[in-house]
């Protein structure tokens, strides 16, 4: 191929590129409505269900009930002195 | 007499090309960029490391029967190092603020222009003297504007495995540069007023959007673009190990474990695709170039679109967040509400510029897809 | 025009066989089982999104050159994985309630009658047109009567590779049906005073035992079943890591790293086997009908025994017990657990059946090493 | 083959099979019964020396002590006022 | 009854070798002395449990079809799994004392005289019938008074693997004796008052030193002795992913997932090479002789060395640290800190006996890479 | 080779390795000493910069901080009482 050719192909790939590229996306937009319609039928929206559990999982979260429970000890030390 | 001269022939200094010199302080530079620079360390070191010990004369480490050599063999050129890369991200990616305005999916298509655009480029310059770049060569170039580092990897590794060490450092390195890259173009490109836009707060997006979206998103990809499958699956699975809730241990081997693992094994096993041969070569000044054309393009045309969503939504849409399409996750999406900061310092765009981050790795995903699918032999 | 068709067939949905949609819906049935009825997930989800990746048209990812292709090839087919399962599984096993009281083996050894009858059953379909098992097939078949994952996928990889996709999912499904299964063939075989019965407390084990126990089963396989050296020897191999009480960094990488890794990749291995040819066959069929079977077998027979005991030993063994041999550990022994709480509120017999449980898992491996030793080739 | 002997194949591998599985299974009660005999005459028993260490390299155990710490603060404060 | 027969001769009883049997009892015997005496139980244990498995009659676990034979494939043919192992020490090891005090490399240098004066002692035991020792042979037997598993195994897995199994039981329980073999030796070459000089303060060491440290030791490396480069190299990788301070994520994966895993996967690796042919031989004797001889001659010249330094510095190096030169992290530094506090109970020496101790890893490391370069082939 | 000539090949690979091992570590402590002149001069050292942090990142560390809140609250509540 010579490079005006190669620079033909390009162009067309470009074209074919973005094309499908958007399509593709475009597409995805619409099915991710009609799921998020389908799901909140099927089971109404919580607040944040799945993001509070995630930031529970991170590693090195488990002594965060003790720190509440020390913060609520510790309040109600100062409360009382 | 003769022993000492066996010795000495066994030295590294009696053997060293003034390439591998020159290789073994292009190591030293990406550690020096990534240590004191921050220039995404976690690539960038294993990778300068790999090109030190891959650029050791006799040693052959980077060979056929060498230690980095054959991590090579057996987890870059199957593509299955980036694969498990690519689930790690998707196990450590909250796709929430897609999910919760899909339209952002646009910026993530306006900004994949950046990498048709840099296959343009990347041909044009083949009438240049010095170049000689196959279409196979400009596409795995082009890919460096997904700013997104397995995509990269896994697409230079099917299509151009020799120009894969200059990619991989061009495609880390402009990520790493994105907060100097993206804010000139993003200021020029918008208005005071459209920087300045407040968004409406996202909605909550319930457990059971987030367990489908994998599975939707990989089914659309099965059905239309199959070459893109192993990328967005991987992903894909990732994700849903994540929001499964009932895999918490195989999520958190993905994030971490396996991950970290694996980051380590293909850092040094593409730091042995830097060898003097290939990098020090016009070529690999033509694919930096090219690099930062596509972030910058790819910038241009995410904040475009924004614009047109901006008018189109009757002014709902900042702009700014166009410009996380490129990907480059997290650091883009910060970068947007840095500028936006700069214009109110408390419109927080941080959580609406997630939205089109993502949608960015998605975008380049199906753009690499395309190409394995049009370029690929 | 070419380019659009070149396009068009590139696509998944020209290519796309009724076969392979059917296994990727079969796909996204296992992982809704896995994720809303909690199905063993920590297999489940891997082969379902396995079973949906192998499945896309044109990809390839389950076939010789993908990536699942390849790790089927590296872990599955040599056996490794389930191997590697088996040491995190020894690792993860108290052995401490056989050794206090051994007599439960007979438990485990009463519940692998199971395994046999299915093998004559899977024989027995032969006579219907349609089925066409072979000796390796049943034999692969029955040991799904096992309830334990590992040995049933170690068998089947080396017996029946075709049937390893359906055999693995029965095998995991109905280890998750134990709940359901169990308890009326418990009921309807044992009486209400038999049921109420309330065990002696276990004795405390000595750390010496704990340590010399891997080590005289190891020893003991060696010298009677070498076949069944490979799983029992894993299985020890972990438990010694576990009690030896000096290498606690070996201990948790059995136990969480090197388990986790080789699960995911485990189940997308096992995922690509489930392909339309060989899981949409009448064959499946039987194969899910014989489980079932097995798994009723296996705990009628454990529950006889268990009466047996009960009797020779003057009441003071609960006959409920026996059901825990089929293995399923350990969701067995709670399903035991639950049942003796139905007839006594206070009577909690999980530690009593965690003997035979663990015990059910031994018996179940030397049986595969029967079965390898007399059908393998 | 045909189907029969197939069936008479299986049958003996059923007998045989059981035959093993009970003879391997009783043979080691046998051996762990004097295994133990033997462990516990060399180093008699300590009650449950494995299974309490066993219990605490679980990960996120170390905690486990702040919460005995605290629970005793808690209980003593409650105590005194 | 000729079923009976084909059952019995599937059984490990009917198949066993004397060999093997005496093999398993050795195997038996390596984790007695692992998990009662302590005695490096982190290898000692896999390599006991792996001579078990290998030894086992008819199973072929460490044939070239078995698990174990595979896995010695994969990881210990190609040196990988001795260089992941020396990345993690790397990633666990502080140079920082050899850093403030760089002239204790100087008792790391002398400490290595034990492996070459052992390398003529295996060269002289040719002259007593029963032994035929390569000078391939014994340069991998003279290794053992490196005092360092990963080297020797991987010396010994290029030069000699016949004698692998060997030679690592004899490195391992030599470096687990280190606290009884050195002291005596100690205290007879040196006076009460060198043992009880007291220190100087090393002084801090700042972070540009500590990230410059391993390039400097790798580039003087690759330039005289390629040949040492992948051992020094994966060390030097290992503390550059330590102190970088900005890759945190590999740095603990380098210290715990890929050094516990691979631990477990070498251990059971050179287990397999403890069969009988090659262990139950004059020539282990002959190793566990050297090997003593090594670890002897090797502390007392690291102590003559730290004497000599001890009069050049007019008295400010107390000379017990020289015995740390042999390696054997951080027991031999340990050791010495012992004796030391036997002498003066507020003489604290660990810190100051710590540089020679990681010296004399880079020590054996050298002389690993000089024994490559002129006997292998 | 006969024994005697593999004894002299042995006493020649003694020299030249101790040689080179010495050498090389000999040529590191001038290095050593030149790096740190060099790193010293460009950033003049801290009081254990490295050290410090890296004790900080050993796992279950993170409860330490806990562990000094705790200390306080229960110095203080036994001060008051
Ligand atoms: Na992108
Ligand atoms: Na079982
Ligand atoms: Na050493």
């Amino acid at each position: 191929m010579t490079e005006t050719e190669l620079l033909l192909e390009s162009l067309s790939l470009m074209a074919i590129g973005m094309g499908i590229v958007f399509g593709f996306l475009l597409m995805l937009v619409g099915i991710l409505r009609g799921m998020s319609a389908f799901a909140l039928k099927i089971a109404p929206a919580e607040p944040h269900p799945a993001a509070a559990p995630a930031a529970l999982h991170t590693a090195g979260s488990e002594p965060d009930d003790l720190v509440a429970v020390i913060t609520a000890a510790v309040a109600r030390y100062r409360r009382h002195h | 007499m003769d022993q000492f001269e066996k010795l000495w022939l066994s030295m590294g200094i009696a053997n060293l090309e003034w390439g591998q010199g020159l290789m073994m302080l292009v190591g030293c530079g990406l550690i020096y960029l990534a240590i004191a620079k921050k220039f995404e360390p976690l690539l960038l070191v294993p990778i300068g490391f790999g090109a030190l010990l891959s650029n050791i004369p006799i040693a052959g480490i980077g060979g056929p029967d060498g230690m980095i050599g054959m991590i090579y063999h057996v987890g870059v050129e199957t593509g299955i190092f980036p694969l498990l890369i690519f689930m790690g991200v998707g196990a450590l990616t909250d796709f929430g603020a897609l999910i919760a305005r899909p339209s952002t999916l646009l910026l993530g298509a306006a900004a994949q222009f950046g990498i048709f655009a840099t296959l343009i480029g990347a041909v044009a310059l083949n009438f240049l003297p010095g170049f000689n770049f196959t279409l196979q060569d400009a596409s795995a170039i082009a890919i460096i504007g997904g700013a997104d580092g397995p995509t990269a990897i896994f697409l230079a590794s099917r299509l151009a495995p020799d120009l894969l060490g200059a990619i991989a450092v061009a495609a880390y390195s402009y990520m790493a540069l994105v907060p100097i890259i993206q804010p000139p173009i993003m200021r020029a490109l918008t208005t005071k007023e459209e920087r300045a836009v407040v968004m409406q707060q996202l909605r909550p997006v319930s457990r059971l959007e987030r367990i489908l979206f994998p599975l939707v998103v990989l089914i659309l990809c099965a059905l239309l673009l199959p070459s893109a499958a192993p990328l967005i699956g991987m992903l894909m699975f990732g994700n849903l190990l994540r929001e499964a809730g009932v895999v918490e241990r195989l999520s958190r081997a993905a994030q971490n474990e396996i991950i970290n693992i694996v980051t380590i094994m293909l850092g040094l096993a593409v730091g042995s695709k830097l060898s003097a041969d290939k990098f020090l070569a016009m070529e690999t000044l033509g694919i930096l170039l090219l690099g930062a054309l596509a972030f910058c393009i790819g910038t241009a045309t995410g904040v475009i679109m924004g614009k047109i969503m901006h008018r189109a939504t009757g002014g709902k849409i900042n702009p700014l967040i166009g410009a996380a399409g490129v990907s480059a996750v997290p650091m883009a999406a910060r970068v947007v509400n840095k500028v936006g900061l700069e214009e109110d310092h408390h419109n927080f765009l941080l959580m609406h510029a997630m939205g089109p981050n993502v949608a960015g790795v998605l975008g380049s995903a199906v753009a690499a897809g395309i190409l394995l699918a049009l370029v690929g032999n």
